[in-house]
């Protein structure tokens, strides 16, 4: 039997399109610094540390945490650095689970991070190689055919994407961190946004977004260390599979599917929409939620939307299942950092720190990052009782 | 048709490109001012007394910040630690004649910095020697400020 | 602590301008190879790391190209580090020890370095505020280090050319080596300075090429492998990076990963040092406190190839199959990453 | 030096790197074809699903791939998007529709624009063909196609289709 593994210190930096006044360093210490408060723990106490980012593109520095190991207080220590796409944040966190879990290391630092204001997004992730130039106009573009494919077959209403929007965009004037407050949003105001990848308009898209998140991740002995109760990680898990398979079903993909039957089969859940107090699910793009409600075990097939429109999903509307109260990526999206973002903010949950975004009484939180052409997955299950 | 493993692949040009541009924090930002508005080197100096140049955003001992009140001045002449000589730069070198790549303690600095010494030619070049800086006519912010290292006469 | 060995490792040839081949094409029968060897199934690997750069490769995302090549189907356990594989290998070995249901994984590293130019791709490893925009390459900053040797009067030319030629000696066994020979220490110090003191046989060789290894637990590793190459230790350490605010002629964070690791003290038959450059070899040597008696890089080390992200990871299959096979009983295997020997990760293997 | 200029808050710090890039096997066949206008795919050998382009191995089972097929440049649209955004580098007029096509023959879908079809009448299952440039200007590039137009054809059924794909994949 591994050891467990608690959550005792998250550190966030307010998400925001331009961190114009800290360099990487700067950036990712305001998270680690925050996370080791919280933790009641010092850069010394740190055994290790597990970094995620995606692209070395985006900086456009190979390895950045290489010259910034004395900055994070790694120097003489383990350094560890992951990149698995959109997923890494919770990959990364998986990996200092593990760490802890093997009984390597007592107190870990896991950190996920990226300041996309460095260079251009868009830019970064396409490939323009020789001999096939590419049609699609950035990740929106790339995703909004499996957008078309899923309302085809789902038959949901137009407005379903733009309601999903507005919930997790409210959701974000609760989060003192979120990238993107905007007070008067509505229905109107998404649905007027442009149309720039027809099904998907500007308004239901993530923005682009600089930042960290930092979690200390410590054994059970020090897990009464923290300055708020320790989230416990329940269980974690991990899907990829691959891009070009012929007749993939990049709507409702099997590695995200295995990922969670996995994982709820390792933490005991039947019903995950009554298990779970809340969610914290890597929605990039408005439509993903009601597709990943339907991968994810929270609707059945073709009913994902049903549960987005009825208001389960929303904390403002008193669902039963709130997904997102942090706002979500489509508030904030530092890549590398925001699968990490959503495994803190269902630790925060269940931590009971969560503010006015906190759901009353939540004991049960999942988390959930994806990367890639929906293809990687990574995912955890948090509590507040040991497992 | 069966398909072939063997043949020659096809290639092509791929220039991966783009105008970054970073943010420097305080502590760098004002490293950089100085040297492009005052042609002054700044080092800064830690709980422990070391004084470092560069410059870096935490002590490394107390792994507390550092702050722009750290800054000391140092330089601007110093000696090299370390050197090596390039016969052949390389594309975006600071020079484009053979010179020699050194790590130069700066006078009153506890570290070394890298950057290169046109020296001439090789036989000029020795650890202990004493360079100062030589900065570039047009500054505009940034550590190619310091067009080069070269002998102190 | 659950017992975890390599069972079985397989590379490329390691040469200078793979012609035909993308990435995942060179490491795809490798991996079908290797698999066939120990008369497993692709669907019998219970979880796949691997370690590769971006830059390297010239676009965002391209170990995705790899992964897709090795048919995960259905849906694997996956994960990647950006960097050297021997850090997949880590994972790898981390995730084995928690999950008792996985029995076999699956590590491997590429790299196409003959696209670019490594000395200056890799220039972009460095400081990008100080140290980046005057574009320092490889080469040069692996000088500034054997410079400090020097001065240090440490070690002299003739100590960097003696690794050269007993790499190269070696590697005369290696089929898959890039480079190999019986030259004089002597003659190489004829030849001129790159970037002074160091010359062509001080330098890695530009590599295209990709490399796999096989790890299982236990019971399961003695039923697939005679003889398995068990990890006694496994642990990674860095150093700051500024050259400049290190002692050159050291590598603290490899002699702190090779005590967590275990490696000091003990009987060690082989020893595979990643150590791009010659000065790093000998830098090596005495922070692993290797052994008079140990054999050194018998497969010829970095002069055998130099495939980026993968020569770490390399290390430790030489080291591996040469306790499979019953050469050696313990030996020591090293992988290294950033200028000058920055982070260092040391395992130690052994033979039951 | 001016003292009036602004404290430094960032700095420019541009790469270029440049590469030699090499495609390899499997995209240098599909691409040399396609300078001769045809457009080839793979068999796997376990699934019998084609591959196009073609690939060395099989994304669903590593098996080595190696029995070419020839394609039509007739294919059925999957699913697409129409792009209303210009982006980095990019010169197509907006706005533009590309979609996946599953080409006569082939299991996997081939991203390419759709043209010479009001964006309204854009639909999953219309069967589209391939408009090629001047063969005088073919060279080993997906460009030789300009894109896709509708045939007029009766549309397929897409959903039965992808479902024959999906029924392929072992496991």
């Amino acid at each position: 039997m591994a050891n467990r593994c608690a959550v005792i210190g998250i550190g966030q930096t307010k998400y925001t399109d331009k961190r114009k006044d800290v360099n990487h360093v700067g950036l990712v210490r305001e998270a680690c610094k925050r996370a080791l408060e919280d933790a009641r723990l010092s850069w010394k106490d740190i055994d290790a540390l597990v970094i995620g980012k995606a692209p070395d593109t985006i900086e456009g520095v190979i390895c950045p945490e290489l010259y910034m190991a004395e900055g994070l207080g790694m120097v003489g220590k383990p350094l560890f650095r992951v990149h698995t796409a959109g997923s890494v944040g919770g990959a990364t966190a998986i990996v200092g689970t593990e760490l802890i879990r093997a009984g390597l290391h007592d107190k870990v630092l896991v950190l996920g991070w990226q300041k996309q204001s460095d260079s251009d997004i868009t830019w970064a992730l396409s490939p323009n190689l020789p001999f096939n130039p590419p049609l699609m106009a950035g990740a929106g573009g790339f995703f909004a055919p499996h957008f078309r494919e899923y309302i085809r077959r789902s038959g949901a209403p137009d407005h379903v994407g733009i309601k999903v929007v507005v919930k997790d965009r409210r959701h974000a004037l609760k989060n003192p961190y979120a990238h993107l407050h905007q007070p008067t949003v509505c229905f109107e105001e998404i649905r007027d946004t442009m149309m720039l990848w027809d099904p998907l308009r500007f308004g239901e898209t993530c923005p682009s977004s600089d930042g960290a998140c930092a979690m200390v991740l410590t054994s059970e002995k020090f897990a009464d260390h923290g300055s708020a109760r320790p989230a416990w990680v329940h269980a974690t898990e991990m899907r990829s599979e691959p891009t070009f398979m012929p007749g993939r079903d990049e709507v409702n993909p099997r590695a995200g599917r295995d990922c969670a039957a996995a994982l709820y089969k390792r933490a005991g859940i039947t019903n995950p929409r009554k298990d779970f107090d809340c969610a914290e699910i890597y929605v990039a793009f408005s439509w993903f939620e009601p597709m990943l409600a339907e991968t994810l075990g929270f609707a059945e097939p073709g009913e994902g939307w049903k549960l987005s429109d009825s208001g389960a999903t929303s904390l403002d509307e008193g669902g039963d299942i709130p997904w997102n109260c942090s706002g979500g990526v489509l508030s904030s999206n530092p890549i590398g950092a925001s699968g990490t973002v959503r495994f803190a903010e269902a630790a925060i949950q269940v931590r009971g720190q969560g503010g006015e975004r906190q759901v009353d009484g939540a004991q049960l939180a999942l988390a959930h990052a994806l990367g890639g052409a929906s293809q990687f997955f990574a995912m955890w299950i948090v509590g507040s009782e040991k497992p | 048709m069966e398909l072939n493993d063997q043949a020659e692949a096809l290639r092509g040009e791929h220039i991966l490109q783009y105008p970054y541009r970073r943010a420097t924090g305080p502590i760098l930002g004002r490293f950089f001012t100085e040297i492009r508005d005052n042609g002054r080197l700044f080092g800064v100096k830690t709980a422990a007394g070391e004084v470092l140049c560069p410059p870096v955003d935490a002590d490394p001992d107390s792994l507390e910040d550092l702050t722009v009140d750290d800054l000391v001045e140092v330089g601007p002449a110093g000696s090299v630690t370390s050197w090596t000589w390039l016969n052949e730069p390389r594309p975006g070198n600071p020079l484009q004649r053979p010179f020699a790549w050194a790590l130069i303690k700066l006078d009153g600095a506890d570290s070394s910095l890298l950057h290169a010494v046109d020296a001439g030619s090789e036989s000029a070049m020795r650890t202990g020697m004493r360079v100062v800086p030589q900065f570039a006519d047009e500054r505009t912010g940034g550590i190619r400020d310091i067009a080069c290292f070269v002998p102190e006469v | 602590m659950r017992e975890v060995a390599v069972i079985a490792f397989g590379q490329t040839p390691n040469r200078r301008r793979e012609l035909a081949l993308n990435e995942a094409e060179m490491l795809a029968p490798v991996v079908a190879e290797m698999l066939k060897g120990v008369g497993l199934s692709r669907t019998d690997v219970d979880f796949t790391c691997s370690g590769s750069s971006d830059w390297i490769a010239g676009y965002s995302f391209s170990w995705v190209t790899a992964m897709d090549a090795l048919g995960a189907w259905p849906p694997i356990i996956e994960s990647h580090v950006e960097g050297e594989a021997a850090w997949a290998l880590y994972e790898a070995w981390v995730k084995m020890l928690v999950h008792e249901e996985l029995e076999v994984a699956l590590v491997y590293g590429f790299g196409r370095q003959s696209m670019s130019s490594p000395r200056e791709v890799m220039a972009m490893m460095n400081d990008p505020y100080l140290e980046t925009p005057l574009w320092p390459d490889t080469i040069s900053q692996a000088a500034l280090q054997a410079r400090a040797l020097l001065d240090a009067e440490l070690c002299t030319e003739r100590d960097f050319a003696e690794i050269a030629a007993r790499n190269l000696r070696h590697a005369e066994s290696n089929p898959l080596a890039q480079l190999s020979g019986q030259p004089d220490p002597a003659e190489l110090l004829e030849e001129p300075t790159i970037a002074s003191p160091l010359r062509k046989h001080d330098c890695p060789p530009i590599t295209d090429g990709a490399c796999a290894i096989l790890l299982a637990a236990g019971d399961r590793a003695r039923a697939l492998c005679k003889r398995p190459a068990w990890i006694r230790g496994l642990a990674h350490r860095i150093d700051v990076q500024a050259l400049g605010r290190r002692d050159l002629t050291r590598s603290q964070s490899a002699r702190l990963a090779a005590e967590a690791a275990g490696a000091i003290g003990g009987k060690v038959d082989i020893a595979e040092l990643h150590a791009p450059f010659t000065p790093q070899d000998w830098i090596l040597q005495r922070e692993l406190e290797i052994p008079e008696s140990t054999v050194i890089n018998p497969s010829g080390g970095i002069h055998q190839g130099n495939p980026m992200m993968g020569t770490g990871l390399v290390r430790f299959g030489e080291v591996a199959v040469r306790i499979i096979n019953g050469e050696a009983d313990r030996g020591v295997a090293h992988g290294t990453q950033g200028p000058c020997l920055q982070q260092n990760i040391v395992g130690v293997l052994e033979g039951e | 030096m001016s003292e009036s200029q602004k404290p430094v808050t960032n700095i420019s710090t541009p790469v270029a790197m440049h590469y030699n890039y090499s495609i390899g096997a499997g995209m240098s066949t599909f691409m040399r074809a396609i300078k001769e206008g045809k457009l080839l795919g793979v068999r796997c050998p376990d699934t019998g699903k084609v591959y196009v382009p073609p690939r060395l191995t099989s994304v669903e089972t590593a098996s080595p791939m190696s029995e070419l097929v020839e394609l039509s440049d007739k294919g059925v649209v999957y699913t697409y998007c129409i792009v209303n955004i210009r982006f980095y580098d990019q010169v197509l007029e907006i706005p533009y529709a590309y979609a996946y096509i599953v080409l006569d023959g082939a299991d996997s879908a081939i991203m390419h624009l759709v043209q010479e079809c009001p964006i309204e009448e854009m639909r999953p299952g219309m069967r589209v063909q391939a408009v090629w440039k001047d063969s005088s200007e073919w060279t080993e590039s997906m460009e030789n196609i300009q894109y896709f137009k509708p045939t007029g054809e009766p549309d397929m059924p897409i959903e039965t289709i992808m479902d024959e794909i999906r029924r392929k994949s072992h496991a």
